[in-house]
């Protein structure tokens, strides 16, 4: 089965990377670019098959594009139960693209030990292939953790200056809160076997359980915990500014550009199908959570001086539609999340490159040093304004489409945060435009560093990708939403509390 | 027909080669590129309106409009947009608009900008507007509508800044974006519930549906079209977020030319013009946006008397027009507010590019008061912004006079008041414009008349001639928007208020020659220290700015500083603090001295027994 | 039945004898008087288990009497080891002398 | 004067002499008169053993507390010759507010413990358990204890030997707590 053969090609293209790690850094880097060159011939089938799948147009295109399920642990039900729906597909595609793209923003910053750090990079692409493809609960956090590991040695031996506080904050955060996560599965589990009779850690047979007491609510919360602090909502999302400002550049793409999607695919995957009555009651709290990351994360992002922190908090806000989208649970709003999701996967990954370009030239991170740039080095700062414009939602690309379809949707379910969230388009455009006015605009101050070497041609094909792929979302998000439109109607199906129609 | 997508794609299409060439290309291939893109969308836009013509002529009703349908755009649920175009009457009058003024002023731009350094760069964002603009006109939908709309916002900002060195321009610009984007959140926010009302975003499915499931008066079609009027009041700079059109200056001329007086203000025109079935519904709406023209049109007279910089002058007396075209709106006048709008886009395109080349031959001095008898030295200026000047005063040949007249006659029908107002403006506009042009062209400034340069290039006079005569023949122009808009009933107000609508003109302008060239009532210039309080108030636009400043700014700022780095952070770190206090705590438990642990042994001892003994 | 009382008394004794020892160690800084006190504590221990063993007349209260004796030799035989050690390396038999160990 | 009366007078008085003694033993300065009092307790102990019907632990009492214990504790008096200045740095040791703080704890554990007793009425009286019961017993179930009794009296000796041991000058310990090691090739 194709995701199988991916996860297996990327980890089998990490180990190769480290054995040759010593031996030349040429070679290891090759070594992983082959690892992801497989993987990706691996996913063509799917991608084709999902397409065909969607060629009907109906929307009636078979849900599950393939399954697969093999006996792991028989006594307690748990099976290597991988599945794949039009979702899925799209995530999985994002992530091998931006695995190209911090491969390449790897190419020229990680200088020493690059073996090492090309297995970190695909363990990390394997682990988040596999969150995406599991619907075996235990399964799922297994890879859970398995992207969790080597994201943490990224950021501990490549990162910048006080980066052991950032990594180590990061790892507590997300194992803290997986934990929670375990445990609710695992009662849910029992809650199964004692409905049920037969133990199983399937997502399908788990979606049958009926979780509408005060339990369930708590298991909810759980799952709901796990997932927020990985999408960093309000309460708890202060380890990704730190995480963010000292990963190395290709640690930021990954965590900004994939990890944070993990988190919004499990709330799309596990909080409404399996508990239907505890989130549609748990909806008011996590609408005013989404509302409130989108304007303080916006307040937050307009205050800070230095480039990577600004854009991390900028990704907060972005995220904070995201669970509003999600929790108005209807057509418009969920394909609108997918959107975003993708959207802000490849504008968040622009941004980090470019943060990380001004980094190597200019050695500063921090607005107040940098100035006049544009002079210098236009076609970096032609390339930042555009995804400073992309990420403050100007229709025509990506995040405005995203955006609009969850506001839209959740002006249906709720009206108020709707427009409460709406006000987060007009602090858009104060966080993103002030990078453009200090780094960018104006005089160099006297200290500024000076820089005069422009964007390398592999730099700008890096950038280029991004920017197609941003545009062709804007202008034409059917592409997208048409291969999820079977997958997030069946899922849409389960969130659903008995009763309630379509 | 379908070669109607031609029009907007053919200034995209210059964009995107000015983008792609990014520098290498030379200023010759990136004028032609940049002036050409636009004189064949021009082009094309005389094209359709012959087959549209064509099409109207043999029998096709007139309001009919045709749909030219590209791709499906956003499609989720019961929602699905398409990616099409829709040409009426109205879209057809404002495509001659924004093509026709905006070739000439791109060709005036191309000698204007000539020694600028980032040549390449401004005809990029030029020809990215004017697409976007295009747009925003030709739109199906209305959220496609809100992508030009976007666009057009973004393009202004990137060009009020375009001289980026100084930070002055990049605040400007900022603020221009910001404000804006405050009105187009109103005008989201109006889609999100008209979608939530009727079900669709499609524009000719709204204007059927509204009527059918609103009732006249009702909440919904008020609150509806007071959210479209947010967005139009933002774009189209009327009182509540006009702040950003003066500072919007900073730009080179012939941007100010192109967006802040042809075409991209008078978008909040015409999306009331295009929904004027939601605005028909709730009379409280019409009130309310002739209200908003009226009070623009007024504080935006009196601020424009007091303004020393002659393009401030100018972008006061954009607003104070556009406001005449709110308060026709309001006042149901709807072809005569579009065809003020066209006339206006002529006369104060050509009013601007005048300026932009006084500016150019005074060597980037924009101060009037330094400025004074420059008629001899500059004559196609003088001539042109002559024959501006009067269109803008409505002086009775020209087209200024024929779109403003029927405005004052439907005001009077509508109600008394918004004539008193409206015909006062007029009178404001007569003086202040004579203001203007005395003291440009006539009278001598202390330092004697200054020495100007006549800029070399032939692409400056011949847009400012074309513009010149348009604006005199204009006023006979029928446009095809009349054919989409309810037709205004005929007005037949008293004789006095015609005569009057006429005549007061000429009075401000006698008042104005006689104040600022006969030096006479010099109290009504207001400058002893006496007036000061008043003149420093009506000066900064009724002090709009410094209102927002304190309610908005300051706080935002204030707020921000304080909080740089996340009290929420400190949650962790109030755990990390308190974890080591406990263990100093206990830590101190272990002195090293025998006799205190065998104590805390008795101790423990003896609470242990009595546990096990009293529970 | 006196003789009941007299085993109840017992144990009194032994209690007030065992408290009076630990009162002797908590005060003292002197491990001299601190091994004495410790001997006081023994001793009334022994005193218990011996008035036990009379009391149901079995002669394991001796035993353990006999234990803690040899447990008393060989902890003062200990005791007074390290003590003189004490008294070797710091010049006094202050029991506070031995705080390295501190927190 | 029953037989009954003299055996209970016996007892409290010897009960009180021990208490008095151990009162006084923990009071003394001087490290000789402690062991002086500290001789007086257990013999008086020896004597309550013997009124409790167990002559055999009475003789041992007499025999190693009173006997060996205390010739322990003289000699370790005498080699650390804690002669007469060490009874003012005793009594500067042992400040009259420093006795609050123990007493307290001695007598909520006293208090404690009295609470714990049961009802005297179960207990049966006093029985005597001559030496042959003890002797039979001994060495009969409890051989093990026997042999337990000297494992620990071996680590005892061992301990003690090698504790006391004077083959090299121990390092002298100063107050600044460095330790000035002067030995030579001294493993430590």
């Amino acid at each position: 089965m194709q995701v199988i053969g991916i996860i297996v090609s990327l980890m089998a293209g990490g180990l190769l990377a480290m054995a040759l790690g010593p031996k030349s850094a040429q070679a290891s880097r090759l070594a992983a670019l082959a690892g992801l060159a497989v993987a990706t011939i691996l996913f063509f089938p799917l991608l084709m098959l999902a397409i065909s799948e969607t060629g009907s147009g109906t929307g009636a295109g078979a849900v599950w594009l393939s399954q697969i399920s093999i006996e792991w642990i028989p006594r307690f039900g748990i099976r290597l139960l991988f599945a794949v729906d039009g979702i899925a597909v799209i995530l999985i595609g994002l992530t091998l693209l931006l695995g190209y793209i911090s491969l390449l923003s790897a190419w020229s910053e990680i200088t020493k030990r690059c073996g090492f750090f090309y297995f970190c990079l695909l363990f990390t692409l394997a682990g988040v292939v596999g969150v995406f493809s599991a619907l075996d609960l235990f399964l799922f956090f297994v890879f859970w953790e398995v992207m969790l590991i080597p994201m943490f040695l990224i950021i501990t031996v490549w990162g910048h200056e006080n980066r052991y506080y950032a990594a180590l904050k990061f790892f507590i955060y997300t194992q803290a809160s997986s934990l929670l996560m375990l445990l609710s599965m695992l009662v849910l589990v029992h809650m199964h076997w004692q409905q049920s009779g037969t133990i199983s850690f399937s997502w399908f047979d788990l979606l049958e359980t009926d979780t509408s007491g005060r339990l369930g609510f708590w298991l909810m919360l759980g799952f709901f915990v796990a997932f927020v602090v990985k999408l960093p909502g309000i309460p708890v999302h202060n380890w990704l500014p730190d995480a963010h400002t000292q990963a190395p550049t290709p640690g930021s793409i990954l965590l900004a550009g994939i990890l944070l999607k993990t988190g919004a695919y499990g709330l799309l995957r596990f909080i409404f199908p399996l508990f239907p009555e505890a989130a549609l009651e748990f909806t008011p709290i996590a609408m005013t959570l989404g509302v409130i990351s989108v304007l303080y994360a916006a307040k937050l992002a307009f205050a800070q001086n230095d480039i990577k922190r600004l854009i991390a908090y900028a990704s907060i806000s972005h995220m904070g539609f995201v669970t509003l989208g999600i929790f108005a649970w209807n057509a418009i709003s969920l394909q609108g999340t997918l959107v975003q999701i993708v959207a802000h996967g490849l504008s968040s990954a622009g941004l980090f490159a470019i943060a990380g370009l001004i980094q190597q030239r200019t050695h500063t991170r921090a607005l107040d040093e940098l100035g006049g740039l544009w002079p210098q080095v236009p076609r970096l700062s032609a390339l930042m304004m555009f995804f400073a414009i992309a990420a403050l939602g100007l229709p025509g690309l990506g995040n405005f489409v995203g955006e609009f379809m969850i506001l839209l949707g959740t002006f249906q379910t709720s009206p108020i945060a709707a427009v409460v969230a709406a006000l987060g388009m007009v602090l858009a455009p104060v966080y993103a435009l002030i990078i453009m006015q200090k780094a960018f605009f104006g005089t160099p101050s006297a200290d500024a560093k000076s820089t005069s070497v422009d964007l390398v041609p592999h730099e700008i094909f890096m950038l280029a990708i991004l920017v197609v792929g941003l545009i062709i979302l804007g202008f034409w998000p059917g592409l997208l939403t048409n291969l999820s439109e079977p997958g997030m109607l069946d899922l849409m199906r389960n969130g659903l509390p008995a009763g309630q129609g379509g | 027909m379908n070669l109607l997508w031609l029009i907007p794609t053919l200034p995209f299409l210059g964009f995107t080669i000015l983008v792609l060439s990014s520098g290498r290309m030379s200023r010759e291939r990136a004028r032609i590129v940049g002036v050409g893109s636009v004189a064949l969308a021009f082009l094309a836009t005389i094209y359709i309106a012959t087959q549209y013509y064509a099409a109207a002529a043999h029998g096709l009703d007139h309001g009919a409009g045709f749909t030219v349908s590209l791709w499906p755009w956003i499609t989720a649920g019961s929602l699905n947009l398409n990616f099409s175009l829709y040409l009426d009457g109205l879209s057809l009058s404002m495509l001659f608009v924004i093509t026709g003024v905006g070739a000439l002023i791109h060709l005036y731009a191309s000698g204007y900008m000539w020694d600028d350094p980032d040549y390449t760069r401004f005809f990029t964002y030029m020809n990215l507007f004017v697409a976007a603009m295009l747009m925003l006109v030709l739109a199906d939908n209305l959220v496609l509508m809100f992508l030009g709309w976007e666009g057009v916002g973004l393009c202004s900002f990137l060009l009020i800044g375009f001289w980026y060195k100084d930070p002055k321009n990049g605040y400007a610009a900022r603020k221009a974006f910001v404000v804006t984007r405050a009105g187009d959140t109103a005008f989201a926010i109006g889609l999100f519930l008209l979608f939530r009302e009727l079900g669709s975003l499609e524009i000719q499915e709204i204007l059927h549906l509204a009527p059918e499931n609103f009732e006249m008066g009702g909440n919904m079609p008020t609150l509806i079209s007071a959210l479209l009027l947010g967005g139009a009041v933002g774009k189209s700079a009327q009182i509540p977020l006009q702040t950003w059109l003066p500072d919007a200056m900073a730009g080179p001329t012939p941007v100010s030319a192109l967006i802040h007086a042809a075409t991209m203000v008078t978008a909040g025109v015409y999306l009331i013009a295009r929904c004027h079935p939601v605005f028909l519904l709730s009379p409280i709406a019409m009130t309310m946006v002739a209200s908003i023209g009226l009070i623009t049109l007024l504080v935006a007279g009196f601020t424009a008397l007091n303004q020393w910089d002659i393009k401030r002058v100018l972008a006061y007396s954009t607003m104070s027009q556009i406001g005449y075209m709110f308060l026709a709106l309001g006042v149901e006048a709807w072809d005569s507010s579009i065809f003020h709008l066209m006339t206006h886009a002529i006369f104060k395109a050509l009013l601007f590019l005048t300026a932009g080349s006084i500016i150019l031959a005074m060597h980037h001095e924009q101060d009037i008061r330094k400025m004074g008898g420059l008629r001899k030295q500059l004559p196609v200026p003088f001539w042109c912004f002559l024959i501006g000047s009067a269109c803008l005063i409505a002086l009775p040949p020209t087209s200024g006079f024929w779109s403003k007249e029927p405005i004052l006659l439907a005001a009077w029908e509508a109600d008394p008041i918004f004539w008193y107002g409206a015909v006062f403006g007029a009178f404001l506009t007569a003086v202040y414009t004579t203001r203007l042009m005395l003291l440009v062209f006539f009278g001598t400034p202390e330092g004697g008349i200054p020495k100007t340069h006549e800029p070399k290039g032939w692409q400056l006079h011949p847009p400012l001639i074309i513009l010149a005569g348009l604006s005199l023949v204009a006023g006979l122009f029928n446009l095809p928007a009349a054919d989409v808009l309810p037709h205004a009933h005929e007005h037949h107000p008293p004789l006095w208020v015609e005569i009057t609508g006429i005549l007061l003109p000429v009075v401000g302008i006698f008042i104005g020659w006689q104040v600022f060239l006969k030096g006479r009532w010099q109290a009504l210039r207001m400058e002893s220290p006496a007036f000061d309080g008043l003149r420093k108030f009506l000066a900064s636009g009724w002090g709009f700015d410094w209102l927002y400043d304190i309610l908005l700014v300051k706080p935002f700022m204030a707020l921000a500083k304080a909080n740089r780095n996340d009290i929420v952070d400190l949650v962790p770190k109030a755990v990390v603090v308190a974890s080591s206090q406990c263990y100093y705590f206990f830590s101190r438990g272990q002195n090293g001295q025998l006799r205190f642990y065998v104590a805390t042994m008795a101790a423990a001892a003896i609470m242990i027994i009595s546990l096990a003994l009293f529970t | 039945m006196i003789d009941a009382v007299i085993i109840d008394h017992a144990f009194i004794l032994a209690g007030i004898l065992f408290c009076l020892g630990l009162a002797g160690v908590l005060v003292r800084r002197n491990l001299v008087f601190v091994l004495i006190s410790l001997e006081v504590m023994l001793n009334a221990a022994g005193l218990a288990f011996i008035a036990a063993g009379s009391a149901w007349g079995q002669p394991e209260g001796q035993i353990m009497f006999l234990a803690v004796v040899t447990l008393g030799a060989a902890e003062v035989a200990v005791g007074l080891g390290l003590t003189l050690l004490l008294f070797r390396r710091f010049n006094s038999v202050d029991i506070d002398q031995l705080n390295q160990l501190k927190g | 004067m029953t037989a009954a009366f003299i055996y209970s007078l016996m007892f409290y008085f010897t009960a009180a002499i021990a208490v008095l003694a151990t009162l006084l033993m923990i009071t003394r300065h001087n490290a000789v008169h402690a062991l002086l009092y500290l001789i007086i307790s257990s013999l008086s102990m020896a004597i309550i053993f013997y009124l409790l019907g167990a002559p055999f632990a009475a003789v041992l009492e007499v025999i190693i507390y009173a006997g060996a214990v205390m010739i322990l504790f003289v000699f370790v008096v005498m080699m650390l010759n804690l002669g007469h200045k060490s009874v003012e740095q005793e009594a500067a040791w042992l400040p009259a507010k420093g006795w609050i703080v123990p007493s307290v704890l001695a007598a909520l554990l006293l208090i404690v413990l009295i609470a714990g007793l049961g009802e005297p009425e179960n207990l049966r009286g006093v029985h005597l358990v001559g030496v042959k019961e003890v002797g039979i017993s001994l060495f009969g179930p409890y051989l093990l204890v026997v042999e337990l009794a000297s494992f620990l009296l071996m680590a005892g000796l061992v301990g003690a030997y090698h504790l006391a041991r004077q083959t090299t000058p121990t390092p002298k310990f100063d107050d600044s707590g460095t330790s000035t090691s002067k030995t030579q090739g001294d493993e430590a």
